[in-house]
């Protein structure tokens, strides 16, 4: 019987970091307390295809593993594997207006890239891929690299993309 | 405190403005996304996909349909319906996902709302609500809670207050009609443009039809079906061309026949032989026969277990030509199943869940070769419909 | 680490049965269509102690576990497990009007008992002490015996009683 | 077709009209039970109550607190609460209690309503909802998002949209008051009758004083407490008598004493040892610290792991003794754990979850001895909360 679900998958995310108990080192660019604010941009409706697509080379990792580079500070479902892919919301879903950010390094380039973790709204959690990374991550009462804020704020929480907004020179 | 940014979708730099907040480097090698965006569907359903329904029973609601990709094993998008779970409707071209759903003003108490959801099919989003007698029966769900007539003109539903009722809704002007009352008989099995059966509690079948306008409405109540509350039959039938092929407890075939004004009840056929129902082999679980139309093969869900086992899941699929009433392929599941389902195709893929892990398992349903199974499909999944391909 | 939940339980129950192929003996009285209803009925608040008293040489064993004589057709949360008894809602809850009925031998007495299954409405699942029996059990089309409706009907379902109605005679 | 048939309550044989039907003797050996009752709680909460809050994260809602007995392994009673989770309030005279709930007007979508729900403290019925603005923080839930006034009157909701306010309600006269505006500080510390503490993001305290009526509010900003967000405080906090005691991601303790109308912040102390902090032992979890009032005890949840790992759960419960500032034991837990809470009598439980199992688990506070688990606490338990015993 397969038994592994949601909750087993929780437990492996925690592991690994359980075990883990060197320290990675931390990517932190400091911003203070910056939001990224886009209200009253309109959705925009992409095809499949093509918001599944991204360059393999200076960009890899697998978008539906919580090993991804850019997932380094992300805590929710990961969209890629929820009907969206790892910049684009599933169909059904909106975008959040605003959004929390994280720095993480691409192993390709190894550059700190400013990632925003832009939540899929107005649904039911979707419950897959769950991956908790806290690099950088800070309490609520600094709300804007928190990821344990519900960014759909007012709306249900479907799922979590990470969207490239540029480089951090260190 | 706080400052907003408008950020310039697609752009390869970010604006000046936030140069001044941000250090970043214009000559990054990965650009900066382009932002809100939201992914579409194809526009027309292909044959593996399949839509999963969970009742998320720890606390029964939300209900949610997820639509899978089995090729793929992807998942590719969802639908929140409120609380409980009713079947979803799928008119053939593809165009919208209907969906049946209560709502409670305070979330699990309060006030209730029952509507019938119109989403877009490419976009699934939600394009129109459609409020409905607060009646529909909250129970485990079968697909005869919900159908469509042949033409998908008519969403029908079946209500149980415990009055017994059939909500009637135009899909075309998107407006509720009429109610039928139907006391005695439940379920709702569409059987043409304009008529739909129903299992009373006698065992007889209530035909009814009814003019575009519900103004008139004809029920005619057949003969019993059988004599004992022994061997029932389920609410879990299949419609197969102009017949609704319904199972009993014990494993035999009704086949019910619409084709003409007066309903007609062909002879029973058993799944099972004398041999296999001495080893106790018998139909089970929430969901157990689909129907390959153009092969004209059935697929029926079967376990060993005692006369009560009725609704345990199985861990075989038998296939059976409807036709020759032969059983042609046994399949061993990967694991066991309360639900199946079949795709519509040349290469059709046999479908299987079990409702306590949130798993789909996919096997060639010609070979009966185990495919793969896709993990994390909700938490507690009940039901499983294919896309209608016209 | 203890995974024990409630997956864990239903699949216990299920396998029971599954491997259980000699049929049980059939308890079945049959009823025809007859609703056991009580609509307007106030509800009875009690207090917790007496609401958990039951005479334990004639009823004989644990109202927490779905091997209990009483839960021959139920299907659902155990109200035992949930704040209630075996007869009772727990507190928060309200007892549904109507109910699904089954016909359960007590091993005490060899007789065979009509059992109300009322259902405590008006919160979300307990989701503890989940049991399904379908001895008796009927199709949804007939009602009256079949433990597959929500017997809250409009409300929210929490968890289900197994109250004797009395003893019925072969 | 169907019959309604009215049946009295602890009646010793069903009525004539019921006999017609079913064939019944009434010298039956179990008696017919006493129909449509409800249990009620006792009067009074017992210490070794705990509540458990569980988030259900396969949908992040509905939030559900379970009321758990740890003596009888036992539960108690429940209470559905809406959209996500926060904490509930517990007046100390047992009286009621206080949800904070997010309703949205088709469960998942549409207008958002959030409002306090008063619950009956022996019956759990709810007695009374009163709408507050529909701003609360939707989060991971931390006890510091809502709490009382130290005399039970005043209610304090922390929102977020993501401008930062206090939500007052008045709970004598179960009513909302006013919003507060408190920009760049967020959690809200109850800090006497008519005063709490926020936090805010440059790592000030924000003390924020009341009147009745609300209509005098004054608000007076602290210096920094740390320089760096390399060592923040998290946000759980505990109250143990007049000062709030905080702790860094590095498992430092900041005390903020609240006797005085000025805050005063004492000298930090490590909970860990230099030896300790080599060897990567730290604070973690969402819910990590607990006071036992009564024996000035500190409980800690640490676990070995990076200095990214404040989130992670804990194997290991470290004690103190808050005057003396010393470890006076530590507990090995028998699983894992994300939250923790003690009970507040003389033989004290030690409560333990990982949010990801349903599963309570109890250790003997004083001896560190495992004593029980409880499982099926719901689905994904986040938070624990017992009862206030004044």
């Amino acid at each position: 019987m397969n038994k592994k679900n949601i909750l087993d998958k929780w437990i492996e995310g925690y592991s690994r970091r359980i075990a883990n108990v060197t320290s990675r080192r931390s990517f932190i660019t400091r911003l203070g307390t910056v939001m990224v604010g886009m209200a009253g941009i309109p959705l925009l409706p992409v095809a499949r295809a093509a918001g599944g697509d991204k360059p393999m080379d200076a960009d890899p990792g697998d978008p539906k593993s919580c090993d991804y580079w850019r997932y380094c500070a992300i805590d929710g479902y990961l969209c890629s594997c929820c009907g969206g892919s790892v910049t684009a919301c599933p169909p059904g879903t909106q975008t959040s207006s605003i959004t929390w950010i994280g720095t993480c390094r691409n192993p390709a380039d190894n550059k700190d890239y400013i990632i925003s973790y832009n939540d899929c709204c107005g649904s039911a959690a979707c419950a897959r891929c769950f991956c908790h990374s806290n690099q950088g991550d800070t309490p609520t009462y600094m709300p804007f690299r928190s990821n344990d804020i519900n960014w759909c704020l007012g709306e249900a929480y479907n799922c979590s993309t990470a969207v490239i907004l540029g480089v951090a020179t260190s | 405190m706080m400052k907003f940014l408008n950020i310039q979708t697609n752009r390869r730099c970010l604006t000046a403005a936030l140069l001044l907040l941000f250090p970043l480097l214009c000559s990054a090698e990965l650009k900066p996304d382009p932002m809100h965006q939201v992914l579409t569907l194809p526009d027309k359903p292909h044959p593996h996909w399949v839509w999963v329904a969970d009742i998320s029973a720890a606390s029964y609601f939300p209900g949610k349909a997820y639509l899978m990709d089995a090729d793929k094993a992807d998942m590719l998008g969802m639908i929140t319906m409120g609380y409980g779970l009713s079947p979803i409707a799928l008119p053939a071209d593809g165009s919208a996902v209907y969906t049946l759903e209560r709502h409670y003003e305070r979330t699990s108490r309060g006030k209730v709302t029952d509507v019938v959801g119109i989403y877009n099919g490419v976009t699934l989003q939600l394009e129109k609500e459609i409020i409905i007698p607060a009646k529909k029966i909250s129970a485990v769900p079968y697909l005869s809670n919900v159908g469509l007539s042949d033409d998908d003109r008519f969403l029908l539903i079946y209500n149980f207050t415990p009055a017994q009722s059939i909500s009637v809704v135009d899909m075309h002007k998107r407006e509720f009609v009429k109610e039928i009352s139907t006391p005695g008989c439940g379920l709702v099995l569409p059987s043409g443009n304009r008529r739909f059966l129903m299992l009373c509690s006698d065992s007889s079948i209530l035909d009814v039809t009814f003019s575009d306008d519900l103004e008139q409405v004809t029920q005619k109540r057949g003969k019993k079906l059988f004599q004992s509350n022994d061997d029932f039959l389920t609410e879990k039938p299949v419609r197969y061309g102009d017949e609704w092929l319904f199972v009993s407890k014990s494993s035999f075939i009704y086949p019910v026949n619409v084709s003409s004004d007066k309903i007609s009840v062909g002879d029973r056929w058993s799944l099972t032989t004398e041999k296999e129902r001495t080893d106790n082999w018998r139909i089970g679980g929430q969901q157990h026969l689909a129907i390959h139309h153009q092969n004209g093969q059935l697929f029926a869900l079967f376990h060993q277990g005692g006369p009560e086992s009725h609704k345990d899941p199985g861990d075989q699929v038998w296939v059976y030509d409807v036709a020759s009433k032969k059983k042609t392929k046994e399949i061993k599941l990967k694991n066991i199943a309360s639900a199946i389902q079949v795709s519509q195709d040349d290469n059709p893929l046999l479908f299987s869940l079990f409702l306590v892990y949130p798993t789909l398992d996919i096997h060639d349903a010609s070979s009966g070769e185990f495919v793969r199974s896709i993990n994390e499909v909700g938490s507690t999944p009940m039901l499983l419909q294919t896309p209608v391909l016209k």
